[in-house]
């Protein structure tokens, strides 16, 4: 009975489990807590008894209501739908673990429980749905609980996330309802197979097109609708955070394989488009992040700059590409969680996010050092940790695509990524310990089991990852519907899943290597000393006569290579300005461009 | 081209204006309603059949036979659409409420704690 | 328990109106779903709803009064229109404070209804045992005279239902 | 003119009037989301009549205490009540909201299987979610 109810199970349990937590927690509170976590770890156990039917190459299609698929509700589970969910519903058991001694201390958590468990039970049924509409609605349901999670702590700078998150999403599902009423209007009805039959390309069809990158794109992050990212992720309360920023990715990326891809049947036309969206997120990104004094926004900009590599993977549209895609999806769910985690952990400790304040915290909480740091290794793609796999999938892809140019600007950000995350280190982990965290601990067990797991995997699926690419090739073959090998394109090694060569790797890591040794004797000669106070003007270190130049600590030791672009920065900040408006406009024009550029190439 | 379409073009760019250019939080929040209720009209207008009667059956002197009836899935739709949109703006007036607590105006331009 | 009661019975005269065709069609199911429904919105609304008397002479007077104040209603329409029309405008508008000698909330409440549906006269509001009308036509600013006018004829009959 | 001390108290008027209609507007709430596989209408629409009597009641009567609990209670059941009514299909041997209960002759009351009592469930729980919302809108900060 289970396997054959899997998919509704998968939505069901996180669904009936927000509304079972306010009831038990009327009873107890405690036991409460753990309700969200028994639920998502069943919804796991019924994606699980799902993988062996879809790897068999069986599509599920399950019917809601006896309704035969063209008419009523179908839940439509293939390879993809089922990667994406798995990732979704295992990293929400992580998620929940954590969530439990960390929420204990707020009195109002029962009402961050029960949105916690509608946000996932929205995130698997928009993955798991096969109905346009249906698609919408739980994507609203994912939504509205993001809203109000977004804005959970009620403080001024979580509400006014949560404002303006709410207001550009707002604008953006009555898009997404837009898109879909265009489509109803013209084929009369709403399954996805039943659509893919029937569309025809018309001129309306590109507006309804255009809608729909634009939603999806806003949801995933990508750049010139990111706005909301590095707003939201730090404003959350760090477990959804954590989703957010690597999980809630899923969502959009998944959207974009299979409403352009499948329902659209438009690879062809939209993948460039895409794969540019993607560099250009990667850039912008991590540009924005070599620039952050708070722990969590730091954090944030890098997501976005990691989402451009799945963009770009996806956009691709060849075998490697979308494997490429897929696998870094799931990497970056693993390695951005446990980045949160370890941030979370500190926060719960030390209670302040600014990366000023922070320092010398190795010597206090010594697995959080030793998570962060994996985490930190595996996000810059140093191998042998997982990011470093589906980085490479993706500089040999883009190469092999002969895009050469993104392949630098790839590789570029990665350097960034590298950079920024030993700034991070630095000043929060090394240095001097101040003198008023002399008391810190590390995190209590249930916080640390969730991390080590996670990094644990960062290790385990850099060394062998075989393992989870059975699937993402079973995924990426349902999306370009012929059958895909990662282990064909083995370059240069003999190894079945190798895709380095020798020369290559060691020319990147010398080359990081240069990069990093410079930095930090940049980084050396310009910071304070360990017992300077932040953003202290101290008179020894002033190294010209304009204020501009004066505040330098931990966190500004990019300063060598940020004030070279200065203009551009100065144009970046002015657009990332808090201004709701402009964030507005930059959807609209968004939506402008893309309708233009689909308008020549359909 | 039918007129319900371009009304509701006409109102969806009328709420999409109201959220790009106004100030003041409320009107952004009446500027996403009117965007939701345009799209709501456009699905109804999509299913609505000239002359068409209720999709009700078992109305005494009508049969699915002999009369022609309007489309009653967007119906169905909009009913939900509606539902969403109802706890957006609750939600987004709760919020509106908690940012006048903290900010002590309503003026979007001046809530900017969050930059760069 | 009267306050109950009264909720009840007033629910059920609803339920029964509303569904009169599919009771007579169906039998006892609709009203037994109506009879459960007002149980609920008995209990819950115990000390809001008005406990009604069903005392002979009340409800008698209560059912004259009906007709007597339509009767009101159509007098001042035509005096407003007489006044409306006529070339002067023979009108003297005004606040007027009006004592009220009704004790209870729902006498009260019916008595400033009655004096905004005839038309030249409007209950601005009520404080303690005075109203504050708007009259179209003041002929006092004598408060008891006032009173007299504008509330005499219908408190013959009031002060029989709402002693 | 004598001043209105609280400026939240109502007028007799608004008070008595909200008094008397509030269990009018409730049953009426009711009665559309009990027909709501027979007339238009339905959960949501009974659901907010509902709602709107008691925020009239709110507004008429000035103070008013609603247990948090219970509402909470009372919403949570609703909604696994609506669960657990889809759940019957699947029981049955079917898929999730499958309609598995006899259905009766269509244009009564008491037919369409598990229609009728989902809209019930959906009534409650529009009913009290809505006036949860506004009774924590309404509320002092903390």
């Amino acid at each position: 009975m289970i396997t054959e109810h899997a998919p509704i199970f998968m939505v069901l349990l996180p669904l009936s489990a927000a509304f079972i937590t306010p009831l038990v927690g009327l009873v107890s509170g405690r036991a409460r807590d753990y309700i969200p976590f028994l639920a998502f770890v069943g919804s796991l156990a019924c994606g699980l008894t799902m993988i062996s039917p879809v790897l068999s190459g069986d599509t599920i299609v399950y019917a809601l209501g006896n309704r035969s698929p063209p008419y009523g509700i179908t839940l439509y589970v293939d390879a993809l739908s089922l990667f994406a969910a798995l990732v979704v519903a295992g990293m929400a058991t992580f998620s929940a673990v954590y969530a439990v001694p960390y929420m204990r201390k707020d009195a109002r958590r029962g009402k961050f429980y029960t949105l916690f468990c509608l946000q996932i039970a929205g995130i698997s049924g928009v993955i798991l749905t096969g109905d346009m509409f249906n698609l919408y609605v739980f994507f609203e349901i994912m939504s509205v609980s993001t809203y109000a999670l977004v804005a959970y702590h009620r403080k001024s700078d979580s509400a006014e996330a949560g404002f303006k998150l709410l207001t550009l999403g707002g604008v953006i599902s009555t898009f997404i309802l837009f898109g879909v009423a265009l489509l109803y209007a013209q084929y009369q009805t709403l399954n996805m197979v039943d659509l893919m039959s029937k569309i025809a390309m018309s001129s309306v069809d590109i507006v309804a097109m255009a809608f729909f990158v634009v939603g999806f794109g806003f949801k995933a992050g990508i750049v010139p609708l990111h706005f909301w990212a590095a707003d939201s992720y730090p404003a959350a309360p760090t477990p959804t955070g954590m989703l957010l920023a690597g999980t809630f990715k899923v969502a959009g990326v998944y959207l974009f394989a299979r409403v352009l891809y499948f329902v659209f049947d438009a690879m062809e036309a939209t993948s460039p488009m895409i794969a540019t969206f993607g560099v250009i997120t990667a850039f912008i990104g991590v540009m924005m992040a070599l620039v952050q004094h708070d722990f969590k926004r730091l954090l944030s900009y890098h997501a976005v700059s990691q989402l451009g590599y799945i963009m770009a993977g996806i956009g691709l549209a060849t075998p490697l590409g979308i494997s490429g895609g897929l696998f870094h999806l799931m990497n970056n769910a693993v390695y951005k969680g446990l980045l949160f985690l370890c941030a979370g952990a500190v926060f719960y400790r030390i209670g302040t996010w600014d990366l000023d304040r922070m320092g010398g915290l190795s010597k206090k909480m010594p697995f959080t050092t030793f998570c962060f740091f994996i985490g930190a290794l595996a996000i810059s793609g140093v191998p042998p940790f997982n990011g470093f796999v589906s980085k490479w999938m993706l500089y040999v892809g883009t190469y092999q695509k002969e895009y050469y140019f993104f392949t630098v600007v790839l590789i570029l950000a990665s350097v960034g990524t590298l950079s920024s995350f030993l700034k991070a280190l630095d000043s929060v982990f090394l240095g001097q310990l101040k003198e008023e965290y002399r008391e810190v601990k590390d995190v209590p067990l249930l916080m640390k089991i969730p991390m080590g797991i996670l990094a644990v995997t960062c290790i385990v699926f850099g060394i062998y990852p075989q393992l989870p690419l059975t699937l993402v090739e079973k995924a990426s073959s349902a999306v370009l519907g012929i059958p895909v090998d990662v282990g064909a394109y083995n370059l240069g090694l003999n190894l079945e899943y190798a895709f380095w060569s020798p020369v290559m790797i060691s020319l990147v890591l010398l080359v990081l290597l240069v990069f990093v040794v410079l930095t930090l004797r940049t980084g050396k000669a310009l910071a304070p000393e360990p017992e300077a106070k932040a953003g202290a003007r101290d008179d020894i270190y002033i190294c010209g006569e304009e204020d501009y130049y004066v505040n330098i600590s931990g966190s500004n030791l990019y300063y060598g290579i940020i004030t070279p672009l200065d203009r551009f920065y100065r144009y970046l900040k002015s657009e990332h300005s808090g201004l709701l408006q402009n964030y507005v406009f930059w959807v609209v024009f968004t939506l402008i461009v893309v309708i233009i550029y689909l308008w020549r190439v359909v | 081209m039918n007129v319900d379409y371009i009304v509701c073009v006409a109102v969806f760019a009328i709420g999409l204006y109201a959220v790009m250019v106004k100030k003041n939080l409320i009107k952004i929040v009446v500027g996403l309603s009117l965007m939701d209720y345009a799209v709501q009209y456009f699905l109804i207008a999509t299913g609505y059949v000239q002359g068409g009667s209720p999709p009700i059956e078992v109305l005494p002197d009508i049969t699915s036979e002999t009369v022609v009836m309007v489309d009653p899935l967007p119906q169905a739709l909009v009913l939900t659409s509606i539902v969403i949109g109802l706890s957006v703006t609750a939600l987004a007036l709760s919020i509106a409420i908690v940012l006048y607590r903290h900010y002590g105006t309503l003026d979007i331009t001046e809530i900017r704690g969050l930059r760069e | 328990m009267r306050q109950c009661l009264s909720a009840f019975f007033a629910t059920v005269v609803l339920w029964v109106l509303l569904t009169w065709s599919e009771i007579q069609e169906q039998g006892y199911p609709p009203l037994l779903v109506g009879v459960l429904a007002a149980l609920i919105v008995a209990v819950l609304s115990r000390n809001l709803f008005p406990a009604v008397s069903l005392h002979p002479r009340r409800v008698f007077y209560f059912v004259v009064y009906i007709p007597a104040l339509l009767w009101e209603i159509i007098k001042s329409n035509l005096d407003v229109a007489y006044r409306v029309l006529h070339p002067k405008m023979p009108i003297n508008p005004g606040i007027v404070r009006v004592p009220v000698s009704l004790q209870s909330d729902y006498g009260k409440t019916l008595l400033a209804n009655s004096i905004t549906l005839t038309p030249g006269t409007l209950t601005l509001d009520v404080l303690g045992d005075n109203f504050y009308v708007h009259w179209l036509n003041i002929q006092t600013r004598e408060p008891q005279e006032a009173a007299e006018i504008i509330t005499g004829r219908f408190m013959r009959f009031l002060n029989k239902v709402f002693p | 003119m004598e001043k209105n001390d609280d400026p939240r108290e109502p007028s007799v008027i608004v008070k008595s009037i909200a008094r008397m209609v509030f269990p009018l507007a409730f049953v009426y709430g009711v009665y559309i989301f009990v027909h709501g596989h027979l007339t238009p209408g339905g959960g949501f629409q009974g659901g907010t009549i509902i709602a709107s009597s008691i925020i009239l009641l709110y507004l008429g009567v000035g103070t008013l205490k609603i247990p948090e609990s219970l509402m909470t209670a009372l919403e949570s059941v609703a909604a696994l009540c609506f669960i657990g009514l889809g759940c019957i299909g699947i029981v049955k041997g079917g898929n999730f909201l499958w309609n598995a209960v006899s259905l009766g002759t269509p244009g009564t009351l008491l037919s369409a299987g598990i229609l009728g009592p989902i809209y019930v469930a959906i009534g409650i729980k529009v009913g009290t979610e809505l006036t949860a919302i506004f009774n924590n809108m309404r509320r002092s900060p903390p």
